[in-house]
Parts: C-alpha cells; sequence; structure tokens
C-alpha cells in the first residue's frame, strides 16, 4: 500500500478542478479491485492500490471525453493514454493523470488455476513480494512473481510514461521484450497453429468483452461486428465470424495496442488474445521500429508512409 | 598465410610449353605485386575450344575439375593468365549456376563442385587489386619511348554477361597498365577482332589473313610492337608472323609482347625470369627505339631548360 | 431487387471460348436476377436496345452485362440506362472477355468463370445505390505543356477557339525539336518556313501566354480547377527590357558555352539568344559559362546592353495559373548513342548524330549549310546512314521502332545529294518502314533519283583508318560481310521518352509505359485522352510521332479541350466517400490519410465528426480502408459491394460452431 | 537453287532440339544481320551465320548440319555480344556443331582431327601435349610437314616437350571422358 | 501438379482500376493465356484494399488472395499505394499466427502496359497456390479434431 497515502492527498488537491478521478477500489471481495469513478474526497478515501489493481482505467477515458478527469495510471496503462492522445482520442487539457510506478500485478487466473476456485475467497494480504489468501479457513501463500501477470515480467515501462503527478520512486530496472512467446507459438506447425485458433474461437461466446474492455476500441456502438452496414460479419454463430472478429480487432489496433492485456484478462473463457496483438506488435516493431503509446506526437505506422520503405522489400514478381 | 591477394592459380597447358614465358612472367610479375598465386595442385587441362565443340557438359566437367581441386584451398578466387582457359572456367561456372546443368556436370565427375569460388584473369586482378596508380608507383625502369598496339584477343572481355570485365567492344585495363609504365598507347582499332584461334594447324589459311589483317593495322596505327594477353594471339601474331609474311606478301618485323612481361621489365624483374628470349619475333630492334626516343627527349628537355 | 443480366458473344470473342449461353441460363437461378439473355453485341444499337427494353419491360432496377472490360464501355452502358429511365450507376459489368475469353482456351474454365464474375457483378449491385452528380463551375483556360510543333498547335487551336492559354516550354524559346531540322520529308519544304509563321503567331495571339524558359512545378486540383504553379527559371536578363538586339552575344568573351541548340557542333556564348528566329526572342545566361556569374568577373554584357536589361542576382520565380485543362506535349528525346561501343562509344568525332548532321545541313546552322565534318572541317564524299540506332534492339533496352528514322534518313541523303553532288550515300537498314502518304515514293525517289545505296542488314562495327571511318556490315540480301570506308557516319539515333517524363507524369498523375513515354485511354479510340480527367497529350510524348501526326495530335488534343469546356459546369463523379454522420467518432484517421485534402473536420451538434468535400474528392478509398468503425463509404466501392463479390467467391460451407 | 518447300521441308523437331540445347528462341532473330557484319570468319563460311539462323528458323537440318561454317566457327563471340535480340549466337553454333558430329559430318575434316586429336590428348595425359597433338595430326591427315618450320623456334626454347606432362590425376581425367561416352552411348 | 491441370482453386484477386485492372486487360488484349483459376474484383486503388478483405477471404475458402496496384511512384491517386504496401506487407507477416500459410496470400506492382508480366504474375501464383494445395476447410471435422488435438496437448 505504498503510496497510497500520497496518491490521495494528491487527488484530494486536485479534486475541485476535475470532474472526478479514476481509480480502484475493492470489488465484491478482497482479492478483486473494481474501478472507483471519485467525485468526493470520500471517494478517495476508498481507494487502494497494488498489486490487486489490475484494470487499465485509460479504457474509461473516451467515455468520459468532453469532461475534466483525472485517471491513476501504472506504467503500462499510461501508455494507452498517450495512444489516445496520440490519435487524439481525448484531449490532453482534459485530463489530468496520476502516475505510479508499478512492480507488476496479478492475474487471477494463475490464482485460479491454483485454487479452482475464486468464488470463496475470505481474505486477502499483500505482503511484500508474496500473496496471502484465505479460502474456505486455509492460508494460500504465493509468491507475487508467480501469479504476476504474464506481461509484468517483460515490463520496460514500470513507470507512467506520462503524467501530471508522480508518485513515489520510479523503478530503474526493465525487462527485454523479445517476443519469445510469438516466436515459441510460431515453432508449432501451420495446422497446429490453426487448429489452435480453431479450437479456441469454437470456446468464444460472442460476449465481446475483449472489445469492451480495450482502451483502443474507441468505435463502441459502431463497431463493424454488430452492424450491416457495412455488414463484416454475418449473424451465424460460427467458428469463422468468431475468428475473423479477432482478425478485424488486430487489423484495427495494427500500430495501436500498447499491450495492457485487458482484452485476455476480460475473456470469460480464457482466450489467448493478446498473442494476436503481440504479433502484430511484432511486426510493427520490425518494420517500422515502433511502438505504440510512447510518444505523442509519432504518427501511427499503418496511416502513414515512406516512398522508399526501410525494411520492405519488393519480393521481385 | 592469408594474404588479401591471395588466388588458386591455374596456369593452363601453352604455359608449360609453347607459351613459356607468358607463365614465367606472370608468375614473377605477381610475386613483385604482391599477389600470392598458390597453383591449383594437380590441375588439368580446361578442354579449350575442342571440348565445347563436342559437348557443352564434358567441356564444363573438364574446367570444373579444377574449380573442384580449388575449392579446398584457402583463396580469393582462381585466376589464370590464358584467356581461353578463362573462358571455359567461366562458363563452366557460369552455367552452373543452373541446378540441372551442375548435376549434369558434376556427374562427370568424381567429387561433384560446389562452384563458390569468382574465376578472374590475372590481367584482371592486376587492374583491380593494384590498379595503374599502384603499378606507376613501382616502376623503377620506366618504358618511356614506347609505342604499342594492345591487342586483347576476342574472348577476353566476351561475351560481356559471362567475362563481366571491362567494355566488350573497346577494353581499356591493358592500355592503362601499359601507359602507367610509360608507354605511348596507339589507338588499335581491332582490340577484340579474332586472331585465328587455333586454326594454325588446320586451317592456316585463316589465320594467315586474320592475323594479317592484325599486323596491317598495328603498323598502320603507327605501332612498333604489340601486346597481348592470350598465348593463342601471341602464338599466332609472333611465331607465325613468319608465316604471314610469305603468305601475304608482307615483311613485317613486328614484336609481340605479354603483357607481363612489359610490367615486368619496368619494375626491374630479371629478364631471364620474363621470358624475353623466347619471343620469336626479336623485341631488340623496338627497345633500341625507345631507347633513341629517350635519349632525343632527353636531349630536348636540356635544350629546353638550357635555353630558359 | 430487379436485376437484368446481358451476356455479350463479342462475335466469337467471348462465345468462341465461353458458353454463354450456359452463363446466361445459370445467371438466372442467381437471387436478385429477374431476366437473364445472351446477346451478340451487348454494344450495339440492338443490343443497347435490347437491354433499354428489357428495363422498361420487365421493370428493372438493375443491369449487369457480361461482356469487355469496363474501362472500354462502362460509359457506354451507363447511358444507356439513363435512356431507359434507370439512374446510371444501378450498372455493373462482369469483364468476361478481357479476363476471360481471351486469356484462356478451356471453354468449361472459362464458362464457370464468366459465371462467377456475373454473380459478383450482380451481387456487388444488389448492394449498389443510384448516385447523383453535382454540377460545378470550370476555369476555361488550358494550359499546354511543351512547345514543340504539337503544343504549338494545340494552343493555337484553343486559342482560336476563345480560351486562355497558357503555355509553358523547358527551353528558352518554343519550336522544339522541328526548329533544328533543316527539311521536312516528304516535300522537303524548309522547316523554320512552315513552323516559323506558327512560332510567329503564338507570340502575337492575344489569347496565349508564354512562359519560356518555365516548368511545371506542382499542380493541385481536379478537372475543370486546377492550379498549376510554374518555376520561371532564372535567365539573369529581365525579357521585359530585352529586345533581342544580340549586341551582348557579339560582345560576350565566354565563347566556348555549351550550344544546345546546335546539338553541341560548335559552341556559343554564355548568353545567347537560342536561334534567330527564336520566340520569345530574348537572351538569357548559362549560368555554367557565365565569368560574372562564376567568377564574379567580367559583367561585358551589362555594359553594353542598350536597354539594361542584364540582372546577374535574378532568382527563379515561381507563378500559379488556374486553368481547368492540360494538354501534354512534351515531346521526346534522342537516344544516347554512346551507349553502342560497336560505333565508337562516342570516340569518334565523325560518328555523329542524324540531329547533328540536320544542323550541319541546315543554312542557319553553325556550318552555314556546307557539311563540314567535324574532325577536320572537310566535305565529306562518302556518308554511310546507320539506321535503327537505339531503337527495335531489345538488348539496349529499346525494343520499340522510333517509326520516323527510315524517313528522315532518306531526306538525308537526299539533302546530301543536294548538297554535294559528287558524294555517295549509303544507309544501312533493316526494314524500311513507309507507311504515310507519299512516304514509300519518298523512299523510293532517294534511291532511283539520287543514287542512294541502300544496304539491307545491320553495321556490326566502325573504326577509323588513314583519315576514314571503316564502316563493317552486312548486307544480308547478298549473304555477304560489306566494309565501306566512308568519310562521315550519320547515326540515326531512335526516340526514347523525354527527360524528366516520368516525373511529371507523378505530378499530373498520369500513367506512361515502361519507356517513359504517356499512357493514352485507348489506344484507338481515346488517343489523346488520358485516364485523368482533363488532362490530355499530344506529339512525341504518348510514343515517337512524325511532324503530321504530331500536328495532328495537337490539334485532336486542342479539339478535345474546346468539346470539354464547350458546357459551363462539369458534373462531378459522384463516386466520392461519404460519411455516416451517426458512425463517425472524429478521431480524424480519414482527414489523416486522405492524399487530395479532400476530408475537413466539422462540427456537428457539438461533436467533431468529418466531412467530405465532394468536388475534391478523386473516389480512391483510401478513407474507406482506413476508417475502423466503417463510417466513410466510398460510393459504388462500399465494404458491402466489395464484401459481397468477396461472399460469392468465399462461401465456405458455414458450420455451427459446437456448444 | 532447289525451292524450298516451306510447308513439307520444315523439320520442327530440329528446330524444337536446337532451341531446347542452345536455351535460344530461334523466334527472336529477325535477321538483321549483325551476327555476320562482326563475324571474322564469314570469309571462309560457305553460309554466312544469319543463313545459319534462318536455315535453323524453317527447319532446314541438313543444309545447317552439313555446311562448312560449322566447322569454322572459334567462338569469337562477336556475334552474340553484338546481337540486338540477345540471342547466344556463339552457342546456338556450338550447338549445331554438335548436332553436326553425332549426325556424322565433318565438312572440315582437318579442323575436325586436330580437335579430336587434342581431346585424346587431354584424355590421355590429362593436359593437352602439345608435341603429340602434332604428331597425331600429321598422322592422321598425312601432312607430315605442318609447321615444321616452326618447330625450329620452338624447340630449342624449351617452348616444346617432348615428353607429355607428368599430372598424378590423368586417371581422373580420363574417367570423366569414360563416363561421358557411357552416358552418350546409353 | 502444375495450375492447368487438375481442379481449380480459388484464388480471389483485388486489382487497382488504373494499373493493375489494366495491365490485366493489356494481358487480355494480347491474348496472354493464363491459368483460369482467378477472380477479378475490382477496386479504384490499392489503398481502397482493407486487408480485412483477404483475411475474410482466407477465412470464408479462398486459396489465395492476390492484390495488385501501381508501382510505388506511380499511384493515380499519389498515394494509395503507399498506404497499401505497409498494410499489406504487415497483413503477410501476420498471417503466420493465424496458421495460414504467408504464400496463400501476395501484392505486386503491375502497371497497366505490363501485360506480359500480369501474365507472368498470374502464372506464377497460381502455380504457387496449386503446390500448397487447396486451403484447410473450416467445417465439423476440423473443428472437432482441433478440440482433439487441444485437449491432448494440454
Amino acid at each position: 500500500m505504498q503510496y497510497l497515502n500520497e496518491l490521495k492527498e494528491k487527488i484530494k488537491e486536485n479534486l475541485p478542478e476535475l470532474d472526478m478521478v479514476v481509480g480502484w477500489e475493492q470489488g465484491f471481495d478482497s482479492l478483486r479491485a473494481s474501478p472507483l469513478f471519485m467525485r468526493t474526497e470520500d471517494d478517495v478515501d476508498k481507494m487502494i492500490w497494488g498489486p490487486l489493481c489490475v484494470h487499465n482505467l485509460a479504457t474509461y477515458l473516451p467515455s468520459l471525453k468532453g469532461k475534466k478527469v483525472g485517471v491513476v495510471v501504472k506504467g503500462c496503462d499510461s501508455r494507452s493514454v498517450i495512444q489516445l492522445l496520440q490519435e487524439k482520442l481525448i484531449k490532453r487539457d482534459d485530463i489530468m493523470v496520476f502516475g505510479l510506478p508499478c512492480t507488476g500485478v496479478v492475474s487471477l487466473r494463475k490464482i485460479q488455476d491454483n485454487l479452482g476456485s475464486l468464488d470463496y475467497i475470505e481474505s486477502t494480504e499483500v505482503d511484500g513480494d508474496s500473496l496471502n489468501i484465505t479460502v474456505d479457513g486455509t492460508n494460500h501463500a504465493f509468491k507475487l512473481e508467480d501469479v504476476a501477470a504474464n506481461k509484468c515480467s517483460r515490463c520496460q515501462y514500470h513507470n507512467a510514461l506520462l503524467s501530471d503527478v508522480f508518485i513515489g520512486d520510479p523503478i530503474t530496472e526493465e525487462a527485454e521484450d523479445e517476443y519469445t512467446d510469438v516466436d515459441e507459438f510460431e515453432d508449432m506447425s501451420l495446422e497446429d497453429r490453426m487448429a489452435f485458433w480453431v479450437s479456441n474461437m469454437s470456446r468464444c461466446v460472442s460476449c465481446y468483452a475483449c472489445r469492451n474492455a480495450c482502451p483502443m476500441c474507441v468505435c463502441r456502438d459502431h463497431c463493424v461486428a454488430q452492424s450491416r452496414d457495412p455488414h463484416w460479419i454475418t449473424q451465424e454463430d460460427t467458428v469463422q465470424n468468431k475468428w475473423f472478429f479477432q482478425m478485424i480487432h488486430s487489423m484495427h489496433l495494427a500500430g495501436r495496442c500498447t499491450e495492457c492485456g485487458e482484452c485476455e484478462r476480460a475473456c470469460p473463457v480464457g482466450l489467448p488474445l493478446l498473442l494476436l496483438k503481440r504479433k502484430m506488435n511484432k511486426e510493427i516493431k520490425e518494420l517500422f521500429a515502433y511502438k505504440a503509446g510512447t510518444l505523442i506526437d509519432a504518427k501511427t505506422p499503418l496511416l502513414s508512409f515512406k516512398v522508399e520503405e526501410d525494411n520492405i522489400n519488393e519480393r521481385g514478381w | 598465410m592469408s594474404s588479401s591477394l591471395s588466388y588458386a592459380y591455374y596456369p593452363g597447358c601453352s604455359g608449360q610449353g609453347t607459351s613459356i614465358e607468358y607463365e614465367q612472367s606472370s608468375q614473377a610479375v605477381c610475386k613483385a605485386l604482391g599477389i600470392t598465386l598458390q597453383e591449383i595442385p594437380d590441375w588439368s587441362c580446361c578442354g579449350s575450344t575442342p571440348a565445347h565443340t563436342v559437348d557443352h557438359t564434358l567441356s564444363a566437367a573438364l574446367s570444373a575439375r579444377n574449380l573442384g581441386q580449388a575449392e579446398g584451398m584457402i583463396v580469393n578466387g582462381v585466376i589464370t593468365p590464358c584467356p581461353s582457359c578463362l573462358t571455359n572456367l567461366k562458363t563452366a561456372s557460369h552455367r552452373m549456376k543452373d541446378e540441372t546443368f551442375r548435376a549434369k556436370t558434376n556427374a562427370l565427375l568424381e567429387k561433384p563442385v560446389n562452384n563458390t569460388l569468382p574465376i578472374m584473369s590475372v590481367l584482371q586482378v592486376i587492374y583491380e587489386q593494384v590498379g595503374p596508380e599502384k603499378l606507376k608507383e613501382k616502376v623503377v625502369r620506366p618504358l618511356t619511348g614506347m609505342k604499342l598496339a594492345p591487342y586483347y584477343g576476342c574472348i577476353m572481355n566476351r561475351p560481356p554477361d559471362v567475362m563481366d570485365f571491362d567494355d566488350c567492344e573497346n577494353p581499356i585495363a591493358m592500355d592503362r597498365l601499359m601507359e602507367a609504365l610509360g608507354i605511348e598507347i596507339t589507338p588499335f582499332p581491332l582490340k577484340v577482332e579474332c586472331c585465328g584461334a587455333s586454326y594454325g594447324v588446320a586451317r592456316k589459311d585463316i589465320v594467315m589473313h586474320l592475323s594479317g589483317k592484325l599486323l596491317d593495322a598495328a603498323e598502320d596505327c603507327g605501332a612498333e610492337a604489340m601486346v597481348t594477353a592470350c598465348p593463342l594471339c601471341q602464338m599466332n601474331l609472333d611465331l607465325r608472323q613468319g608465316q604471314i609474311n610469305s603468305a601475304n606478301k608482307t615483311n613485317h618485323a613486328m614484336p609481340i609482347f605479354y603483357y607481363t612481361q612489359l610490367i615486368g621489365m619496368a619494375l626491374g624483374l630479371d629478364e631471364a625470369d620474363l621470358g624475353m628470349k623466347k619471343l620469336c619475333v626479336d623485341p631488340g630492334k623496338a627497345f633500341r627505339k625507345m631507347e633513341a626516343r629517350k635519349a632525343e627527349a632527353l636531349e630536348e628537355s636540356v635544350v629546353r631548360r638550357s635555353g630558359n | 431487387m430487379k436485376i437484368g443480366v446481358f451476356v455479350c458473344h463479342c462475335g466469337s470473342n467471348i462465345a468462341g471460348t465461353v458458353d454463354v449461353v450456359k452463363v446466361a441460363e445459370e445467371a438466372r437461378k442467381l437471387p436478385d436476377v429477374a431476366f437473364a439473355s445472351d446477346t451478340m453485341y451487348a454494344c450495339s444499337e440492338p443490343g443497347q436496345d435490347g437491354i433499354i427494353n428489357a428495363i422498361k419491360d420487365l421493370d428493372l432496377d438493375g443491369v449487369v452485362v457480361a461482356s469487355c472490360t469496363p474501362r472500354m464501355h462502362e460509359p457506354t452502358f451507363r447511358k444507356t440506362l439513363e435512356r431507359a429511365g434507370l439512374n446510371r450507376y444501378m450498372f455493373e459489368m462482369a469483364n468476361i472477355r478481357e479476363h476471360v475469353s481471351w486469356v484462356g482456351k478451356d471453354k468449361e474454365a472459362n464458362t464457370k468463370k464468366a459465371l462467377d464474375l456475373v454473380a459478383m457483378a450482380v451481387a456487388k449491385l444488389t448492394q449498389g445505390k443510384a448516385l447523383i452528380s453535382k454540377k460545378f463551375d470550370i476555369n476555361k483556360r488550358v494550359l499546354v505543356i511543351g512547345g514543340g510543333v504539337a503544343g504549338i498547335q494545340a494552343a493555337l487551336d484553343c486559342a482560336d477557339g476563345g480560351l486562355d492559354v497558357i503555355l509553358v516550354e523547358k527551353t528558352t524559346s518554343i519550336g522544339g525539336k522541328m526548329s533544328k531540322l533543316d527539311k521536312t520529308f516528304p516535300t522537303v519544304d524548309c522547316s523554320s518556313c512552315i513552323l516559323g509563321p506558327k512560332m510567329v503567331d503564338v507570340a502575337q495571339h492575344p489569347n496565349i501566354t508564354l512562359y519560356a524558359a518555365s516548368e511545371v512545378e506542382k499542380i493541385d486540383g481536379y478537372v475543370g480547377n486546377y492550379q498549376v504553379a510554374i518555376t520561371k527559371k532564372a535567365t539573369y536578363v529581365d525579357w521585359d527590357a530585352c529586345t533581342g538586339c544580340g549586341l551582348c552575344m557579339e560582345k560576350c568573351p565566354s565563347k566556348k558555352s555549351t550550344d544546345y541548340f546546335n546539338e553541341e557542333v560548335g559552341t556559343t556564348t554564355a548568353i545567347n539568344i537560342l536561334f534567330p528566329q527564336a520566340i520569345p526572342k530574348k537572351a538569357s545566361i548559362d549560368a555554367d559559362f557565365c565569368i560574372k556569374l562564376i567568377k564574379d568577373k567580367c559583367g561585358i554584357c551589362a555594359k553594353v546592353c542598350p536597354t539594361n536589361a542584364i540582372q546577374y542576382d535574378q532568382q527563379d520565380e515561381i507563378v500559379t495559373e488556374p486553368v481547368g485543362a492540360i494538354i501534354v506535349a512534351t515531346g521526346y528525346d534522342l537516344f544516347d548513342y554512346t551507349k553502342y561501343g560497336e560505333y565508337g562509344g562516342g570516340r569518334y568525332p565523325d560518328v555523329i548524330t542524324s540531329m547533328q548532321y540536320e544542323r550541319l545541313l541546315s543554312a542557319s546552322g553553325p556550318t552555314g549549310g556546307h557539311v563540314k565534318r567535324p574532325s577536320d572541317g572537310k566535305e565529306p564524299k562518302t556518308i554511310v546512314f546507320i539506321q535503327c540506332v537505339g531503337s527495335r534492339d531489345k538488348s539496349i533496352g529499346r525494343p520499340y521502332c522510333s517509326g520516323f528514322c527510315c524517313m528522315y534518313t532518306a531526306k538525308q541523303a537526299i539533302l546530301t545529294k543536294d548538297h554535294m553532288p559528287d558524294s555517295q550515300s549509303y544507309v544501312f537498314y533493316m526494314d524500311i518502314r513507309a507507311p504515310g502518304k507519299l512516304y514509300d515514293e519518298f523512299i523510293r525517289r532517294a534511291m532511283e533519283e539520287y543514287g542512294t545505296q541502300y544496304v539491307r542488314g545491320r553495321v556490326s562495327m566502325l573504326y577509323p583508318k588513314n583519315g576514314s571511318l571503316v564502316v563493317r556490315g552486312a548486307d544480308t540480301l547478298l549473304g555477304k560481310q560489306v566494309e565501306i570506308e566512308a568519310d562521315l557516319v550519320v547515326l540515326a539515333v531512335g526516340a526514347e521518352s523525354a527527360v524528366g517524363a516520368s516525373k511529371l507524369a507523378e505530378k499530373l498523375r498520369i500513367s506512361y509505359d515502361n519507356y517513359g513515354f504517356y499512357m493514352e485511354s485507348h489506344p484507338k479510340l481515346r488517343p489523346v485522352e488520358t485516364n485523368t480527367a482533363g488532362v490530355f497529350l499530344a506529339g512525341s510524348c504518348q510514343g515517337p510521332k512524325d511532324i503530321p501526326q504530331s500536328v495532328g495530335q495537337g490539334s485532336a488534343a486542342a479539339a478535345k479541350v474546346l468539346v470539354l469546356f464547350s458546357k459551363d459546369q462539369l458534373e462531378s463523379d459522384p463516386q466520392v466517400s461519404v460519411v455516416d454522420i451517426k458512425r463517425c467518432v472524429g478521431c480524424g484517421k480519414c482527414i489523416e490519410t486522405c492524399p487530395f485534402g479532400a476530408i475537413e473536420e466539422i462540427d456537428f451538434r457539438g461533436m467533431t465528426k468529418s466531412n467530405v468535400i465532394e468536388t475534391i474528392c478523386q473516389g480512391c478509398g483510401i478513407c474507406t480502408s482506413t476508417c475502423p468503425q466503417g463510417a466513410i463509404q466510398l460510393q459504388n466501392f462500399t465494404d458491402n459491394q466489395i464484401l459481397a463479390e468477396v461472399n460469392v467467391l468465399c462461401q465456405q460451407t458455414l458450420e455451427k460452431s459446437f456448444e | 537453287m532447289n525451292t524450298i518447300r516451306l510447308n513439307t521441308a520444315c523439320d520442327a523437331d530440329f528446330i524444337n532440339q536446337v532451341e531446347k540445347e542452345s536455351e535460344q528462341d530461334m523466334s527472336l532473330c529477325y535477321q538483321c544481320g549483325n551476327c555476320t557484319a562482326g563475324c571474322p570468319y564469314t570469309t571462309f563460311y560457305d553460309l554466312p551465320v544469319n543463313q545459319v539462323m534462318r536455315l535453323v528458323q524453317v527447319g532446314q537440318r541438313e543444309q545447317v548440319l552439313s555446311c562448312k561454317s560449322l566447322w569454322l566457327c572459334a567462338s569469337c563471340e562477336s556475334c552474340t555480344t553484338r546481337c540486338p535480340n540477345d540471342i547466344d549466337v556463339a552457342r546456338i553454333m556450338d550447338v549445331l556443331r554438335h548436332m553436326s558430329r553425332r549426325a556424322g559430318h565433318a565438312t572440315e575434316r582437318r579442323v575436325k582431327i586436330f580437335w579430336d586429336a587434342f581431346l585424346s590428348s587431354v584424355e590421355r595425359h590429362g593436359r593437352v601435349h602439345e608435341m603429340g597433338l602434332m604428331a597425331t595430326y600429321m598422322t592422321k591427315t598425312g601432312r607430315m610437314f605442318t609447321d615444321i618450320d616452326l618447330g625450329m623456334h620452338l624447340i630449342p626454347n624449351g617452348k616444346l616437350s617432348l615428353k607429355p606432362h607428368t599430372m598424378i590425376g590423368k586417371k581422373e581425367v580420363s574417367e570423366i571422358f569414360k563416363r561421358f561416352n557411357e552416358e552418350r552411348s546409353s | 501438379m502444375s495450375a492447368d491441370s487438375g481442379k481449380e482453386l480459388r484464388i480471389v484477386g483485388f486489382l487497382c482500376n488504373w494499373c493493375s485492372y489494366g495491365g490485366a486487360d493489356t494481358a487480355g488484349v494480347g491474348r496472354f493465356q493464363q491459368p483460369t483459376d482467378l477472380r477479378i474484383i475490382r477496386v479504384p486503388c490499392s489503398g481502397r484494399v482493407d486487408p480485412l478483405f483477404v483475411l475474410k477471404s482466407l477465412v470464408n475458402g479462398a486459396d489465395g488472395v492476390l492484390v495488385s496496384g501501381c508501382h510505388p511512384r506511380d499511384c493515380h491517386y499519389s498515394e494509395g499505394n503507399y498506404y497499401a504496401r505497409r498494410r499489406l506487407e504487415v497483413l503477410k507477416r501476420f498471417l503466420p499466427v493465424l496458421g495460414i500459410d504467408t504464400r496463400r496470400f501476395e501484392y505486386t506492382w503491375v502497371s497497366a502496359s505490363e501485360g506480359q508480366k500480369w501474365k507472368t504474375v498470374v502464372e506464377k501464383f497460381t502455380e504457387g497456390i496449386h503446390e500448397l494445395g487447396p486451403a484447410p476447410v473450416i467445417d465439423a471435422t476440423m473443428i472437432a479434431k482441433a478440440q482433439i488435438l487441444a485437449a491432448t496437448a494440454l
């Protein structure tokens, strides 16, 4: 709960000028956090901070367009804010960013895999780099490292890249991300890869939670997945349609995805959706030496071009 | 030893016989210019023209055997003084870029060839790796006063796709090297015309006609000697000059040098190593003319200086 | 929807390898198809009447014609629909000729393919809708680029037709290649006598504004409303003041300047008037040779100029001209023969190009019309002409025939005999191409009356010998190698696209072929149009042409512009992008990628939205593939229309996924 | 001159075979004559190169394969270098010579004997033995005094060895010939 | 298997109106014979080709997809093909993660004058697709198989 008091103080200090500040509070049990929209000082007192604060709150910003909003961000979340600003989907003057250094957040799915069920959590305590969860009177101790989200182990942006107020001491270490997970996946045969997606997508329930959780998905009510004009996806409940929706999502995120992993986290059936976006990012990085959500003034690669491309060679047809 | 100028060397059969002076002078000049020649162990004949008139695979195989021998060596490429060998080696290598042809060729060989080494003439290596500038610096005995017609022969640069060196209509590599020695190069229009090749034995009339034309043209343009880079050309022009004279009723006494002999002379190498005495038409006259012109020039400059 | 399908036989062009009857039969089974039939020539009058009748009788909503490429007859059939009272955009074409019958021989496969294409067109049409054109004003001024004979003709015809003409010429005078010629074939009349008056007309025409020494920098806009930025290059002479008296030329000490007009036969002065009949007759300074500009010394011309016209500090200037149409007449350049090593690669002074020879023959040329060979100034007795230098030669990337070399070579052989009655000319040729009016007769005259020896074969090499050039060639009719000792060798160099042609094409957004010649809209039926509305071609920029053809095209292009300008307003193409204001989230990605600045940001009830400016939109659809929510749709190529086509082709069995 | 009946006398297999073995497209030749114009040997030919090309184009097998020109081409590459259509003419001449040889023609007998003598010297010794080559040639042609004058210069200058080269792998070379002949006969 | 023998495969082409569609017309006018598998969809510009059209085709049974536009610098709309180049290159590189062979998709530049080149492109691409054979069909059998495979992999 490091820095929490300082954070609360800063928010209270700035609250008068803001319509609201978005942070986290405890959810329906002690393990789960949920977004908190703070309008009063009392609201601020409900706020929590720590490895359980998983949600990327930047997701709420586009829908709060027009309001003065404060937002609390981890390093990874801040990239979404930057990307939104770059695409002019939110206005810099309208937002106030409270940045924090983050050592990692938990993956509820990993904890669930260990505990079997998350329905009967009695208490949760974070103590240094360990996590103690009591279920049914039994205490389960985890090392945070072991139950951290995958994105945390390769985190290169522990500190918020953009902030009006930064609380705490910046973390200096940063990991490398060589996209080894993508490479490993692609070591499988083509047939196996396709089978992987076909079997996974056959579990999809078309709830669009992945899309709703995505900070960069800004079409919302006008998502092409649910429109007849244009009519990209038919009404039939087919694997092709579900899979194709994920392709649409990936293409729409090409050069924009900040890899916050909300899509994957939000998926009720646990589909590995981030893999597709990471593949896309890997290629974008190789082709254009570009990473989304790191520079406000940059231009998204697919909305620009060079007459002579550095890394695209004609294949001699 | 890993000199940057280290090459697998293919002397060619005539180097052991009729063009021994070319062989000797090439060796001597390369040594003096820091080009290391490692003779391809147990090289064999490239098959020359007769082989490719029979079959292209046979011809390629005869050449490729030598490329195979060279592949184990730590060298920058294969080089040869003889344009005929060069053509055979390069054509074999060029055609073997085609998988099917390579397989067919390899089937005739004891040991398959990878076809990885570049192939060049000694002339190309001297011209490109040493160059006229550096050569000029090394000249101890300039051949100023000598007037030469440069004769490249027909296949040193042709066809350009395969040979990939110098200009196919107006090659200049030898011109520039000779000029670096102080020699005056006369414009010679028949630089790449054929001399009659190996028809000297079976159809002498052809050689008399074609080589005769070359000698006439050289004389017409005021050359006092010719320089060549090909054993066959040299033999036709030099050794057969007497036959040409009697057949065409001319009386040429045109010395025919190998360019390596002249480079060697200018570098101050031992004449015995350059095989100068082995030439058929006595080059003495050409050298005497050169010396006379040198003396004249010297005198003139003295006069001019004292006149100041 | 009620769609009629018409499958064209195109004589045997389509019916030969496609079972058109079966295609029509199968098409009838497609959803929304109310009528389908085959027709001999859909584009013919009975063919079109058949379509009209079907529309009227069956009350059709849309029509699909399966015939040739829409690039050919789409406009034809759209008009047919209009005549039947349907909106012209309720029409699709299936290209079963160029894309099917002409490229495949297997009738069964072709028939299947044709049916697929018809099904795609039908599917696309079901997603189509009526589009209405808007009208907009046009600016009735025309830009002519290039002041050669084609450009001059086009400019004069447009100006005489009452249009304002802007004529832009790269060099300091109009006249082009023709002004360098001594005489012209097949009449052997003096080139400057027939071109000169036209040049003067240009100078004096009240409707023509001439920019010489100028180049087109940038072109914005669209048909009817172009904005053209023109760079007036510094000539270092105030042309308003210059009277063309030529005093500066007499006094200029820098006499070794490159003489471009005389093809570098001889030299000129650093300040010069391009040639005596130049239009405009103004002096200009070649900055590469002017002592004042290089070393800041001299300055003599400024001292002697009676009107103080010299301006050493003159800078390039950019002017902008609004025009409604553009005629491109940028001509050609000559092949650089030094690529031929066997012809000496430029080393022999007495091997010259045909254009250089033209200057030697010309009375106003550097030798006053006396043929003197460059090496020693002697009059040549034996002259060898070599044809096809840089033409019909794949090995140097020029496989095409330049067309006019046969004729000008014959002319030069005739003139040679006229100039030097005791001379003998030889012409090495491969084939003689003389299909014009009086052309072949002219060639015969060169042989019959002027004794020119025509040798059928190419020249393989030439070399100097005893002050002559030995030309070694073949006489393939004799089956012999032949040699000629010539005093002068004239190379009939071919034509190639003008230097910088591709760059200008990019500015004009027109296409060009592999050799840099501009592509006409249709090789037979639209020879002076391009695929960019409002841009027309004249002369050799489209391919090598002689003078009559160039003049003809100049007039043709002018006529096309006059037709275009015969209305006061043009209809805009309604195939533009349209924003669905509800779906637009105002992210501006479409604005960012639009190459034409055709999309603007607007405020819609307090929300930022995108809006398409119809007259600027060119209909490329980049915005449509950029917008993630599909809020901006290019009309007639909407997502749904293209998806409809995809869906026809790709309908994998849709299996319900397991739950 | 006999009339050639172009339709019946055209040997299409011949054209195909030439095209296949030479990897050249005969139809590219438009008879400009540049090959003949540059050919140094054309004086000695019975058919100029461009006519050889033409005769191949019209499928005249016998006339082409029995001409002398094929045996007099020295592969100087002038034709190939200057062909405006990038046809490797010298290679076609070579291929025609192969076919002519296989068809049992040897219209320039001495040239063939010389070449054969050359190759048999290579086959036997791995490298050419110039003296041996001359000896074989003289015996086979009966022209015992060929270039005897030249020997006067060559032998004293050590330019003509009486003994063949010593080469370790000469068997390897003769194996190449053996494999070639086996493949040829199979 | 060569392209002109055996069963036709499903190849979708998206061609820009100004260059490649014209190039295909030129090939037709020149009577350059081509394999018959390809079906051409005409679009105004390669920049109009949303990569999703390609994915949609591939997911729903296309065995190959070919996009062709004007050569870089020659776009009728100045810049469309530059955008297309980036998007299509990204798309091509994305395919492997989906388990789709990248050779099933290609993009090329063919101008209106390059009829011969168009023929070569069609021949080469069609031949390549025939070498790959029909694309895997996503049907009940495949889904069932995939699920078993996934279950055993765990």
